[in-house]
């Protein structure tokens, strides 16, 4: 089945259009931090990274780069003004202490009661955690961005997490590349779907049932290419 | 995202009867005497907010500042580790006629509790007051053969907090040992309210040189020459 | 019986002589503080002060206070050149993570085992603690510095105290007016006491067993007056 | 007072056999590249120090730093939350070989264990990994109807870090990003070992603006123009 959807940049524009002006945010590493660049006019949100930066901007020209001035990623970053150095503990007690409006996170698997399962996929290789385990207990609202199936076109949406954990009932909406889904008491919630794509074909993309309350709106983004 | 306000009175205005207010300073050093003096302004007026709770060192001085809240009727309880200091007549009286609450911290534990609050870590295991009656009834645990206490965060509506510099943004410094709870009470609370002797535009205050990020910080109020607690009690004032 | 024994400057003398170069100490309020003055020539100690002062000095001149500028028994400091500024949870980790190399506490009781009670005398009045009971648990090496007896004449060094605790078998040594004397595996073991005063007159003026070693040192402190 | 040292050899030359070891870093901002190389050093000469135990949020990139240690064969174990950077080779090869350690600790935990171990809190409770494998095995607690997994301090014998000015007293300033960890090792190793950028009279760093204070401190050397791990990865050196 061929269906439409939206680029990664519109998935990350439109999850930056719920994002208050002087919000205070975290964005994970990959598709996450494209939400930065698509700030709406007159909002301007704070970015907070977990290796000890508040206020940080865009990254510098190639050639340009501090790399004692990076972000969790280990990206070259710049600061805007009113930024702030603090160090690790300070940091995650910005996290953990629920001071972050918005967390912003990737996703393999996100379950029906809010279940997000992000780090690792099996039990090869070496694991790797870095701050995801915290970000999800962290803000006062935790959100993903993600594709809406898998590569190989499995649901990413199901109803319970096989992949393992990286917390639990920790996030509260969903932004796919074919809709925009709230988690409500422990199910999926559907906000806002591609118009191109009918209620059927959405569900039959989606590991666990999707209610649709009567008001479902058009997930529209523009033309970012 | 400019968070400053124009007046104490706008600054206070928001604080609801039976609110956990923490209050920045150590005895006159770092004590938002403005601010408070703005809250006691509003009960003497409106009759609110009152039965607060009100989490400082100290439990007053003099006639200014928490000794004034305490005068005026307005709190219900205080949490602090020290609350005797050089003219603690205000809180004593009302202790003393069991017309105020009294919740006594060891210092470091009060200072970790706050922190642990604005950390998000619900409890905490420490040695100080093990064995004494300020652990009667706390959970005491074994670690590596010693025992602690376990002890649990302590959480505000609001803090209310003197700081040297401000920017419009809320990021923080301070002036010498008035730092003391400031910054862990900025996180601890779900509002803190800030007066500052000057506030900046963002970008003037050195990243490396913010002791509390504005990510902690909801309201700055411009006080330019602000009044130093102890002087007032040196100086015999009353509010 | 009337005894021979040190003034308070001359405790205080005796306790400083146990303060190694680049120390870094905290003195409790009152007769404690009288330690700093006292520091032997070559030495230099680092001040700590609870409320978030390392490296002070002495009090400055009358009228010269800076009133933001004071130890934790509010009185008006200066600074020496290294001092430093830090938030009380900062100053507390110092204390309770074992950072200070010694601190120096008055006592109204000093047990065998031990256990110190310098915070309450009895239930009325209005209870305060302050950082004491965090200072015991905080330091290297927790001594005590204190008249032997009290000012009605009973031990203050007891076999178990009768005051509320401020903690549980935190004192490694006492210096009092009249002797040196270290808790070691539950008893009190002298180690000076005034030439002056016989064994046994000393004993009759302590409240619990005073364990004597074959080294009994002179404790000997110059005029102070 | 003086606790500057005179050269890198000097500074690492009492690290022994089986220590745990916290060094300063987040990725390459941070890492003290000289006294990590000297310590490489020192055991390619003599075989000590070994068997360590190296905390650090990564576990090394490429051929310089904490790899560097790995290729030597001096590191039994890593206690870290992210061991895949840009080039993990060193810590991936020995890891499916077998023949390293590996302690995978979130990073908000990671850096609340050290604290905790600088503050002296045994243990505290936490929300993160709370239902997760990394969470096995751990007590956990309800606490207002949310439940958290209990977290033990995470102490080093030496920590050794790098920091952009020092005092001979040992008082720290960081650069940018470049704080990261540091602070928390400082407070959390019974020995820490800096490298600084500069070395200054004390005084010379205002109060203020101290990050790390003295006392948690041993020793201090001064490099004046230190290596950046990352801009050392990016042309491919190797120690």
């Amino acid at each position: 089945m061929s269906v439409p959807k939206l680029t990664s940049a519109q998935v990350a524009w439109r999850a930056a259009q719920d994002i208050e002006d002087g919000a205070y945010v975290n964005l994970g590493i990959g598709l996450p931090e494209l939400v930065a660049r698509f700030q709406p006019e007159g909002r301007q949100a704070v970015f907070h990274t977990e290796n000890g930066v508040l206020g940080f901007g865009e990254a510098p020209a190639t050639g340009e780069e501090d790399w004692d001035l990076i972000n969790a990623g280990k990206k070259a970053i710049t600061l805007k003004p009113g930024a702030s150095f603090f160090h690790h503990a300070d940091s995650f007690a910005m996290v953990r202490g629920g001071h972050l409006d918005v967390a912003i996170l990737g996703a393999y698997q996100v379950a029906q009661n809010g279940d997000l399962a992000n780090w690792r996929v099996g039990s090869k290789g070496v694991p790797a955690v870095g701050g995801a385990m915290d970000l999800v207990h962290g803000a006062k609202r935790v959100a993903v961005v993600t594709d809406h199936v898998t590569k190989d076109g499995k649901p990413k949406l199901v109803e319970e997490c096989t992949f393992p954990l990286t917390g639990k009932e920790c996030i509260g909406r969903v932004y796919t590349s074919l809709a925009v889904i709230d988690v409500v008491d422990g199910r999926f919630v559907l906000r806002e779907k591609l118009p191109e794509i009918t209620l059927e074909d959405l569900q039959s993309l989606t590991g666990a049932g999707l209610a649709t309350p009567d008001h479902v709106g058009d997930l529209v983004a523009p033309d970012l290419s | 995202m400019d968070k400053t306000v124009s007046s104490p009175e706008q600054a206070v205005a928001g604080i609801e009867n039976g609110a956990v207010l923490m209050i920045g300073g150590f005895g006159g050093s770092g004590a938002p005497v403005e601010l408070i003096h703005a809250l006691v302004g509003r009960y003497v007026a409106t009759g609110s907010p009152t039965d607060l709770t009100v989490v400082n060192n100290n439990a007053g001085n003099g006639r200014v500042g928490i000794a004034a809240m305490i005068d005026a009727g307005m709190v219900a309880k205080m949490v602090c580790s020290f609350p005797r200091s050089s003219d603690p007549r205000a809180f004593t009286e009302k202790y003393l006629a069991d017309e105020i609450g009294l919740e006594l911290v060891p210092q470091g534990t009060l200072a970790e509790r706050i922190r642990a609050a604005g950390a998000g870590i619900p409890a905490f295991y420490t040695p100080t007051s093990y064995g004494t009656e300020l652990a009667e009834g706390k959970p005491v645990a074994e670690f590596d053969g010693k025992k602690y206490v376990q002890e649990r965060w302590l959480q505000a509506d609001v803090a209310i907090i003197k700081a040297e510099l401000a920017d419009t943004h809320g990021n923080l410094t301070y002036r010498h040992a008035a730092r003391n709870f400031s910054p862990l009470m900025c996180m601890a609370a779900g509002v803190s309210i800030v007066q500052a002797r000057k506030v900046v535009a963002p970008g003037e205050i050195d990243p490396e040189h913010v002791v509390t990020p504005g990510i902690f910080v909801d309201a700055v109020l411009e006080v330019p020459k602000p009044l130093q607690e102890e002087e007032l009690i040196r100086s015999g004032e009353a509010y």
